[in-house]
């Protein structure tokens, strides 16, 4: 078997799981409807088959209740990996996650760790019901004690998450839903990137765009459509949310002078004002515009029908290029 | 986990007045019930049995409508009629009533335009109706076992007010919510109850055991009845055949009696069966097996109500009626939802607030702006 | 009478409550021992005993319970105003805020209000223990259909809480616990400002001072030392974290050209990210250097004898003068 | 709500061994425990009446060194040892314990240094000691009802990883959970029950009913006696005299035993009596009659045991020699708080993570840096 798979994301994630679940029997899997279905997007599918019912738990139907033992797990010598079915359904398990979970390490003072993953489907274009198609970032980024990621590729989602499962730290993995049936070339022999550093996936000069997770695509699909308008943009996954390698965003601003931040949350204290207010901070000098920021509007995702007018396009990305060349 | 199977509506202390084959046989603990089920008359009965088959046919028409494309998703109500048409026709027109997502057949049993639900499913709306114009049926509730507060803070509302407990049935109003046997392991279900015991509120929980939780077998949620959560409250809690349409009626019109009359909460949960897939994204088959499916179709709820009314005298030209009926409900449920159409950018905005918002504002005005920019480059 | 009283911040609000019920029967009290204690700040007392247990009530301990309940009493036509015990104890109740109270508005197209207001005493100061000293703004006003508002004055106190009540919205309502005891004048007969508006409370022409809550306070504590070092020092109170009155920042930084924003709470994907990232947006050409934050460092909030190092300070804020003058 | 004093200590289905006099007076119920209190020495039973002089002591010391400023708060213990020296007794030593945060009693006993409480509630540590070197005994959690679950989880762990349920009581491990009457609202609570019956964890959930939360009766929290909510899961639930160590130690130590055997979890309501404020900011008086207080103070747990020993020929010099000890253990803790010292700044950076996290580094960087920059400026 070569060493390069071309696999969709969801299936790039399966095969992930499975190495971290064959490499370490103490790794299992939580969730609702991941064991005999595979979890509803099937990222899990065979691996009940493959490990048991101790290994991939269906567990009863109570996100406090999944992030809370899996918090006593890992107090067993366990690295439980939860899926919480989709977005809009964190929230029943907040309390664990903000006052337990990320403060525990903290608490026991570096005497024990916390190696629970979240894993969450998130983001639109789906065209499903209400809380199906939300982008909860910000939550978790504002939440001292939580490392928070989102693989766009499925080379990444592969390595991803086996290297949020070694972590010792919790992990918020957020795993773009529109991007499961993206097929990608993943490398399962080398690692490409440490979990936390962010990518140039585009090299250009006039203007740097920056995102993570779904709007990657978009992004570079606007970089695409500018470069035939002359504008040449370079683009950057940031893979990860919290915390956020910087280096490569600051050295391309201090080269372009322009930047936007493209996410589909909405925008108002999100992960794009950090970005934005940061790059402000440590490359003042260097920009010649405003960082724009583009995102879901300030309201609650819309109706499936109208998440093509909510959710940023190639076309609102460069609408904000066009605004930050005017200046 | 141990398979949930073994035939647990046929346990002797579940409420059942009609047996599978539709015979008039009432369990034992059916007993008290029976004056109820006494007093309805035939046309009672017989709006039963057409709610039942009527809402079959547009949950039928649903379905197809999703593989149409039409809707993004449909939950199917197939299997669980007997137990939505029996608690909710024992409803008042002033009780309030708070579906989970499933209810398509309590909801528009209360005036419910089932269009409005094929709207929510086609991603034109998260809510649909007017609770206060649908004799207080309220919205749907995506996130499970939430609704439970909602009812039980409505019904210290009704406490405060004095709009319960006078003794005056025709007045008092209650409170009934509906969530599933998978939402019952929610925190937000066991705090329902500990308000709804706190404040003796006039509110009726129904759990309408269909035995699935998407893939997941109600034997993961409890080992024992989960009627017995209800006692450890204190709110008197009992077991009904949930596929049986009179005794689901009888249970739920007394323990909404009793609710409204200052007695307190009560709980009941109906034994049922998720006769379908989950929604139609489900595939049953990796989970459960066709002998569990087919012991089921063999109480269908349906079958067993017209086999009852038959054994009563009733006339073929009566099914053939409601089955008429039935078909040109689901028709012109299809034909109008053909016919949506488009939503307005706008309302994404509309009714985010109760009062202007500056920030939503401007973003409406923004995209607003932004379009009509295109239009100016198209035209 | 006089219309001007002078009174501690905790007993405007009991005034201000007083008031709204006073003026309403369907306004009531909810919360974890508000009734004959009168809250553990007492900022109910003696409400229980004059409106009775049906109109200010001790419920069962269960924070998703009592946000779950106060909605359904919307429904009966009730405005239910809630005590959170403390910050960190509002956690419980995040699902029934951000997936239910938050959308209800939106869900019901118009046809139905929600008008919850959620009181939580935040912030630090007063040397407690874990949970009780935090500042969860920013999971608020990220949160699109809730109102973020926090008085710093007994004014404010006395007439935001009855504002916030007589909104149709959901109102979180930020008491900064460390300003419970501080007196200030009342004026019970006139409204100042509307419950959205930011205000100039310090007048300068250097550096905007930008922040909300018990740092107002300490804003001013630096205005005044900066004052003694020949630097004049605008100081603004937000009051309304969402949405935040725009207006008069923008003018002040105009004149400025430089802006510092303060909060206690964790500064990624903060409050002060937000407003730092729209003030770029805005005044982009006004500004002389980036507008700097001044936040409680990105970690849990430390033990109580740690709360000197951890709060920001009015050295830490003139720090931040310092680095800003010398851009 | 309706006071919550009405003696319910005496209701017939609570499991009692000593009468409130310290005479031996089994009640009906407490037949099947008998066999374990009479397998106990003489040593062990001086033992309980020591942890609970000793903590006791401990404890009004720490009231007296809140009141002098030493520490920001103090949440008493006094009045529930006999509920805590029992159950901890009954745990083995390599069992788990997960205290809420009046648990002194119980963490003391499994070796925790007091003066580690006394850092926590100073405002020195968020934590205090390290679980792995006290017998599993876990940290304080103050968000009510959250421990719950994780005691489970680790139960679930204890069950996949076979360290329970192989018939070896020398080795099965055990888990022991604690939390309040107002705790037991939380919907984590609930949760942790459905998870740990679905689990078949090896865990004993045990319940202070020490009838208030803060100023809350119990009442509020529910109208029938708390041990009702396990049997709602199929968790076998006791209802025991709380001041009554030995009850106490006897329903806990079967509890454990049978949880470690492999027959699931269980549940233990023991009704007791927060003899003082709930913390050192409380004033009880606002909320409860002095004459409740009085029938409690009539139950005192230590005074019931004392008379117990008497009657059973323990000696004047034991009981002097034990107030001496605890005075001395008191005294230490004196000693020792008076001379806590600070606490470096970097601690509040240096566990955040397990691992390096750039923000978090470059902050405690930019702190030390700017603390220096003031150190040279008085230098
Ligand atoms: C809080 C929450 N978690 C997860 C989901 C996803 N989900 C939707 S339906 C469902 C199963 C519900 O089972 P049950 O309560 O038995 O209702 P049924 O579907 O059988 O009618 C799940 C897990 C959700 N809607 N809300
Ligand atoms: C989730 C949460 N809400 C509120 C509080 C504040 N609080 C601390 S102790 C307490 C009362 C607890 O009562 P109970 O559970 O009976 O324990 P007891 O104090 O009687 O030991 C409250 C409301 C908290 N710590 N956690
Ligand atoms: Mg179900
Ligand atoms: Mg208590």
């Amino acid at each position: 078997m070569s060493d390069i798979q071309t696999l969709p994301f969801a299936k790039a994630l399966n095969a992930g799981l499975r190495a971290a679940m064959a490499a370490d029997d103490h790794v299992l899997l939580m969730g609702e409807d991941i064991g005999p279905l595979g979890g509803v997007f099937r990222v899990t599918e065979g691996l009940h088959a493959e490990f048991g019912s101790q290994r991939v738990l269906d567990t009863p139907l109570a996100e406090s209740g999944i992030v809370g033992t899996a918090i006593g797990l890992t107090m067993a010598g366990f690295r439980p990996v939860i899926e919480i079915q989709f977005d809009g359904f964190v929230f029943p398990a907040f309390d664990q996650i903000t006052t337990q979970l990320a403060k525990l390490t903290n608490r026991h003072e570096g005497t024990a760790n916390f190696p629970v993953v979240i894993r969450i489907p998130y983001g639109g274009h789906i065209g499903a019901v209400e809380h199906h198609q939300e982008s909860p970032e910000a939550y978790f980024a504002h939440t001292p004690g939580l490392r928070v990621v989102s693989p766009s590729t499925p080379n990444d989602a592969y390595w991803m998450i086996q290297d949020a499962i070694a972590s010792p730290d919790p992990v918020i993995f957020l795993e773009p839903k529109a991007k499961y049936w993206m097929k990608g070339e993943v490398d399962v022999a080398e690692r490409a990137l440490p979990l936390h550093a962010s990518r140039v996936v585009r090299r250009g000069t006039d203007v740097t765009l920056v995102g993570h997770g779904a709007m990657v695509t978009t992004l570079l699909q606007a970089a695409a459509l500018a470069e035939g308008e002359g504008t040449s943009c370079e683009v950057i996954d940031v893979r990860s949310l919290a915390p956020i390698d910087y280096e490569p965003i600051l050295e391309s601003v201090r080269r372009t002078g322009r930047m936007i931040y493209a996410q589909e949350a909405p925008g108002n204290v999100s992960v794009g004002s950090e970005v934005a207010a940061t790059v402000m901070e440590r490359a003042f000098y260097a920009l010649e515009a405003p960082v724009l920021r583009v995102s879901g509007f300030d309201v609650p995702f819309p109706p499936a029908k109208l998440e093509g007018q909510f959710l940023p396009d190639a076309d609102r990305i460069l609408e904000a290029v066009d605004r930050v060349l005017a200046y | 986990m141990t398979p949930s199977f073994e035939a647990p509506a046929e346990a002797s202390d579940v409420v059942r007045v009609l047996a599978a084959d539709g015979s008039y046989a009432p369990s034992p603990t059916a007993e008290r019930y029976l004056p109820l089920i006494d007093a309805l008359t035939d046309a009672e009965l017989e709006t039963f049995y057409r709610d039942m088959v009527v809402v079959r046919a547009f949950d039928r028409q649903a379905t197809n409508l999703q593989r149409q494309g039409q809707l993004a998703l449909w939950p199917p109500s197939l299997g669980q009629e007997a137990a939505q048409v029996g608690s909710v026709r024992a409803a008042r027109t002033h009780d309030h009533v708070f579906p989970s997502y499933r209810e398509h057949v309590v909801v528009t049993t209360r005036g419910v335009d089932p269009i409005d639900i094929i709207r929510l499913m086609r991603g034109l709306t998260h809510g649909g109706w007017n609770p206060a114009d649908h004799q207080n049926t309220h919205l749907y509730t995506l996130v499970l076992g939430a609704q439970a507060l909602h009812a039980t803070g409505l019904g210290m509302g009704l406490v405060f007010d004095g709009r319960t407990g006078t003794g005056d049935p025709e007045k008092d109003e209650a409170v009934i919510v509906y969530y599933g046997d998978g939402a019952s392991s929610q925190g937000d279900v066991h705090e329902a109850m500990v308000f709804a015991a706190s404040y003796n509120t006039p509110q009726v929980f129904f759990l309408q055991n269909n035995h699935w939780a998407i893939s997941v077998p109600v034997s993961t949620q409890s080992r024992v009845p989960l009627a017995r959560r209800g006692e450890g409250y204190g709110i008197p809690s009992v077991r009904v055949d949930g596929n049986d349409v009179l005794a689901s009626y009888a249970v739920s019109k007394l323990a909404l009696d009793e609710a409204r009359s200052g007695a307190g909460p009560r709980a009941i949960e109906a034994l049922t069966y998720r006769m379908g897939a989950h929604t139609t994204s489900d595939d049953p088959t990796k989970y459960r097996t066709s002998d569990e499916e087919e012991s089921w179709a063999e109480r269908d709820p349906i079958a067993r109500m017209r086999a009852f009314l038959q054994n009563r005298g009733a006339s073929a030209s009566f099914f053939d009626e409601v089955d008429a009926a039935a078909a040109a409900y689901a028709d012109d449920v299809r034909v109008r939802t053909n016919a949506l159409g488009d939503i307005p950018t706008e309302i994404m905005f509309d009714h985010v607030y109760g009062d202007a918002h500056p920030l939503v504002q401007e973003q409406q005005r923004w995209l607003a702006e932004y379009e009509a920019s295109f239009e100016e480059g198209n035209a």
